[in-house]
């Protein structure tokens, strides 16, 4: 493990981050434009969205496959469902229905960052991954808006109010909130592009590979660079707001759902690559989908909670530690 | 004087908007009979909800909408935009102006 | 007041003018001794001549121009403002303000 | 030709618009920020000026070369003449020169499409049809500019004004508007991307190569992704303002445009390529380079007709139709 | 009449300040009291110091700030704010609005 | 030389460069998004600094690069210090402050375009010259800070002000200076980079080279293009306020830093390509990170002539007419 935690430490992709929280906490001025750190999130959608779906179009679904997306449906459900039992009585309810979705769904960024450190240390995984991830992305959200409704419902009985008055207010149907988390840019991007590079199969993906593959790296290395400052600015930012038992949330749960996850793949025994990424997509928490339905669909809820423990607490937690930490680990069980 | 004959008084209204419902608001605006509106994209903000710093990875942005319209437009436009401020965040001002016609 | 010291009333001047007259519009208020403006680049809009979206393409952009001017300067700015907005779109709007001397 | 139209579509690049389209229709909030989509359209003529420059220092002349531009002068010349006859009765005339310009002028985009559907089906091309692209960017400009002082000054006598007063108005000198169209970004960053292509050769191109080749699809599918979302958006705002005239005018258009160039190439004995690369210039709309004049220069014309009818219909008919109809064409009589 | 229950009068003050003091002025404004803000990013501008250019390479770079508040804030807003006009550029106005509550 | 000039002239970087001039010349609406330019620059940087340390980590730091690093500072030290003594009787002293700055430390876009025009040549460079622009970055920044200092201390003992009185005014502390300096965006992602190229390695240099090395000179082109417009519009902008001594000492002076550092380079027995390189930082005014710091630090400062002087002379002098000029010089003495 040591030496897996050494090898990711000197990885000039994580470098660039550690180098981007450095910057931000000694509060230097750079910055990368806005419209750059959008083009890199959409470009590496469309990236690990194109890889998939050729990867997917080569080998087809196994039954190892269809075991890891079980696996992943499992966990898609599992974990909202526990962390909003734990996080009920501690936080405010809407609080709570946020954080269960923004760790019920998973980290794009987290993922592939997984994915080139597997890739590094020479260990296979599967492309339906990719769609593992996928499926992972929304059932958290909806079961947090169902949540929060209840809440708000409940909350709309006790303090008297004719229960029927919150329906007038703008954005509450739940079907306006189904296209939200359906059609949101992020998901709908890495979806098509799933499907592009399945339907373009091998010969798309060499037209596409000088892009997508190439300069991919470095790509993610600037990408990852700008999340590092961003994780030093939301800490600096949020610190007021952030108990002592929400930040160990936010840093003791990708460890408890990265080994439930573990179970199901040692279970359903899924190859040593499928397992560390379901791992990791159980561990990684949600900081740019499930926040853009959330701050619409359960605006109740603080971003300084939800937001701040996945990006500025979980996400570094898993790039830096917990990447290697589970890759060791399997490595040590699966031998 | 000659700026009466080359303008007309207009309330001036400035919302600050969550960008999740902008183009609602843009829409109710239309129905309003609104002759025209301006919208400056991605602007930072602190309020009640504190510092959004989500904006580079395109969360937590608000957006301005300036508008130009006739004093009765005024009550009907601040009803109708009243509900999504308290839902989802943001302000509105509405303040006394000259429109230069054109 | 304190404030009668530290500050002078002056005309609040905003306009939405389009891309291509910017330059020129910006070169005679210059000519026309204003001391100073800020742009904000890249507004959207709608107004008579509707929605306009080939924004992301460069094309059917609009900027606003604020500036803080003398009341005198008020009408010679709108003046030669005013062609501009009748051939090529836009709008101007004058409000009152103090400007806080430094 | 079904099967080049299957082929067209199984293409990464087309799917990406066609995605692109289908997002703006569901009205996802995906969105490529301006200055990501504007960096791309700067690329994108960089990356065509400099290959077709190379190529032409590489070939030269010939005298195929000069046929072809003498076609492309012509189709240049006659498209906008006979699409401004169609148009002043059924149009106001302001939008009727608005929209010659437009069917005059061509799209880059579109030519770019074309080259690349050319390169898959592994059909040659020449250099110096970048140069028939540039010759046909600005005579209809030029021409629509002066229909519009005519109708202007016509109006102005009828009206009883003095004729003399339009002449105070801003913006009006025919020079002014000549300095515009030359000096358009994204003209002359063609122009001098030519240039440059041409003079720098090979040596040139080798270095440029990685950057302007080898990820030239990938940015064309992402510019074509915002294309789509354009497309789809623009539809939706400008409903209302588009007769069925109007829609048939910017569907049938092309094909006529077509069909006339394809007649001059095979007059002027042209190679396939090159006959298809006028086709294609022929049947393109401008929707940058004209609306950035005639905005300016015609600002009594609505771009709700003429930058709908251009990016709206004739753009995605020619991407995902067109294209591959034309080539079939070609392939039937060039045998 | 109506608009009397649901807004209230307020001072409305936009800056235009140094890219390099903005976060300083962010964080007096907090220890003022002041409720919210927001900032327009990147603003292009003409005054005393000339027009400036660098702006693509990041460099001279202004942001626009604009605030509501209560009238006793303005005098320890503006107070707070001049040193900084006066040794880095900008400017500031003040001028009269309604809040609209929420 | 001759040749060489002519060489330089038909690389595409730079014919990208002279085209982007004559297009803000003939006031051409063509416009890089400043978000692209800003990503340009901050790849530059990224890229130069991951390229300098992995070529240290390969070589170490020989005798001969220690003495490259002492003519940097020795440069350091002495280009401001008589660029002052020089200016302070012609300008206001706050202004021969900045501009002392200005030409003290370094432009990494001459440095770049000079390794280029070098690996062009076949002419080697160390590694190590990276971390002397880096070195050369700021000390003059810091010595100029200082007298203007001492200036303003004078000039308010001058109008009998209380001394004290400055040090109320906000930013005016040393302690913040410096910190500015050394956490300026640019300078600091300089050094990341450096340190992480030099960590990495050859196994980095691997992983980064597609999208560091293989787009860079793609990269550079377009950046130049868009520094051509810059430089075109700095000119128009500030043709008043630049008298002919300022124009003068910002076209002679890039020829004695450069004939100074030549010296040194000579005493020290340099290879040709380290010394080109030293000639050229020697020879490049700062117009990114020193207005970066000025505009902060000596406010009473007028861009209008440090910030001119830079862009729009120095600049462009060195990328077109120097780069070669200095390369022939070294041709001739070295043999
Ligand atoms: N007093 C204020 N002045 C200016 N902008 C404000 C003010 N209060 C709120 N805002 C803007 O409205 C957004 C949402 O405010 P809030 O809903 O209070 O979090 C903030 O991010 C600011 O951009
Ligand atoms: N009433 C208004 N309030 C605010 N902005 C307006 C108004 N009318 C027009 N505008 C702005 O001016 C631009 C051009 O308007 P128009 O010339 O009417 O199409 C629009 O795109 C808006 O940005
Ligand atoms: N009269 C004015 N109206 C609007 N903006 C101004 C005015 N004067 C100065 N500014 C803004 O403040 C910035 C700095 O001004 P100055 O400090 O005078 O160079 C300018 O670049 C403008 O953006
Ligand atoms: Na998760
Ligand atoms: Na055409
Ligand atoms: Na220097």
């Amino acid at each position: 493990m040591e030496f897996s935690l050494l090898k990711n430490l000197i990885d000039p992709v994580i470098l660039f981050f550690v180098f981007g929280v450095f910057a931000g906490a000694i509060r230097s001025n750079l910055e990368i434009p806005p419209a750059i750190a959008k083009f890199f999130s959409l470009y590496l959608l469309i990236a690990i969205g194109l890889k998939g779906g050729a990867a997917l179009a080569a080998t087809g679904l196994s039954q190892t496959a269809w075991l890891a997306l079980l696996g992943a449906l499992i966990m898609a459900a599992l974990v909202p469902a526990y962390s909003f039992l734990i996080l009920r009585s501690r936080i405010n309810p809407y609080d709570a229905a946020a954080v269960a979705a923004t760790y019920g769904s998973v980290s794009a960024v987290t993922f592939i960052t997984a994915q080139q450190f597997l890739s590094r240390n020479d260990l296979d995984f599967g492309g339906h991954m990719t769609v593992a991830m996928v499926l992972m992305e929304s059932p958290a959200i909806i079961m947090a808006v169902l949540l929060a409704s209840l809440v708000r419902s409940q909350e709309a009985k006790r303090t008297s109010l004719a229960a029927g008055a919150t329906h007038t207010e703008p954005g509450l149907s739940l079907k306006k909130v189904l296209h939200e988390a359906f059609t949101d840019g992020a998901h709908l991007l890495l979806i098509g592009s799933l499907v592009i590079g399945f339907v373009t199969g091998a010969e798309g993906k060499k037209i596409m590979e000088p892009f997508v593959v190439d300069i991919f790296k470095g790509i993610l290395a600037f990408f990852l660079l700008e999340m590092g400052l961003l994780v030093a600015r939301q800490l600096r930012e949020s610190r007021k707001g952030i108990s002592l038992f929400v930040m160990g949330f936010a840093l003791v749960m990708p460890l408890v759902n990265a080994a439930v996850a573990m179970g199901f793949a040692w279970l359903f025994g899924l190859p040593k690559g499928d397992a560390m990424l379901l791992m990791v997509l159980a561990a990684s928490a949600s900081y740019i989908v499930v926040p853009a339905i959330v701050r619409y669909a359960i605006p109740e809820a603080r971003p300084g909670i939800y937001f701040t423990m996945a990006l500025g607490f979980t996400f570094p937690f898993n790039i830096v530690v917990g990447i290697p930490l589970y890759f060791a680990t399997i490595g040590l069980i699966w031998g | 004087m000659n700026a009466v004959m080359t303008s007309k008084p207009v309330k001036r209204i400035e919302m600050v908007l969550n960008q999740d419902v902008i183009e609602e608001i843009a829409q109710k605006l239309d129905t309003l009979g609104v002759s025209g509106y301006t919208v400056i994209r991605e602007v930072l903000g602190r309020g009640e909800r504190g510092l959004r710093s989500g904006v580079s990875l395109g969360v937590f942005q608000y957006h301005l909408l300036l508008l130009a319209c006739e004093d009765v437009q005024v009550e009907p436009i601040t009803e109708m935009v009243r509900p999504y401020l308290k839902r989802f965040g943001g302000m509105c001002l509405v303040s006394d102006a000259q429109w230069v016609i054109r």
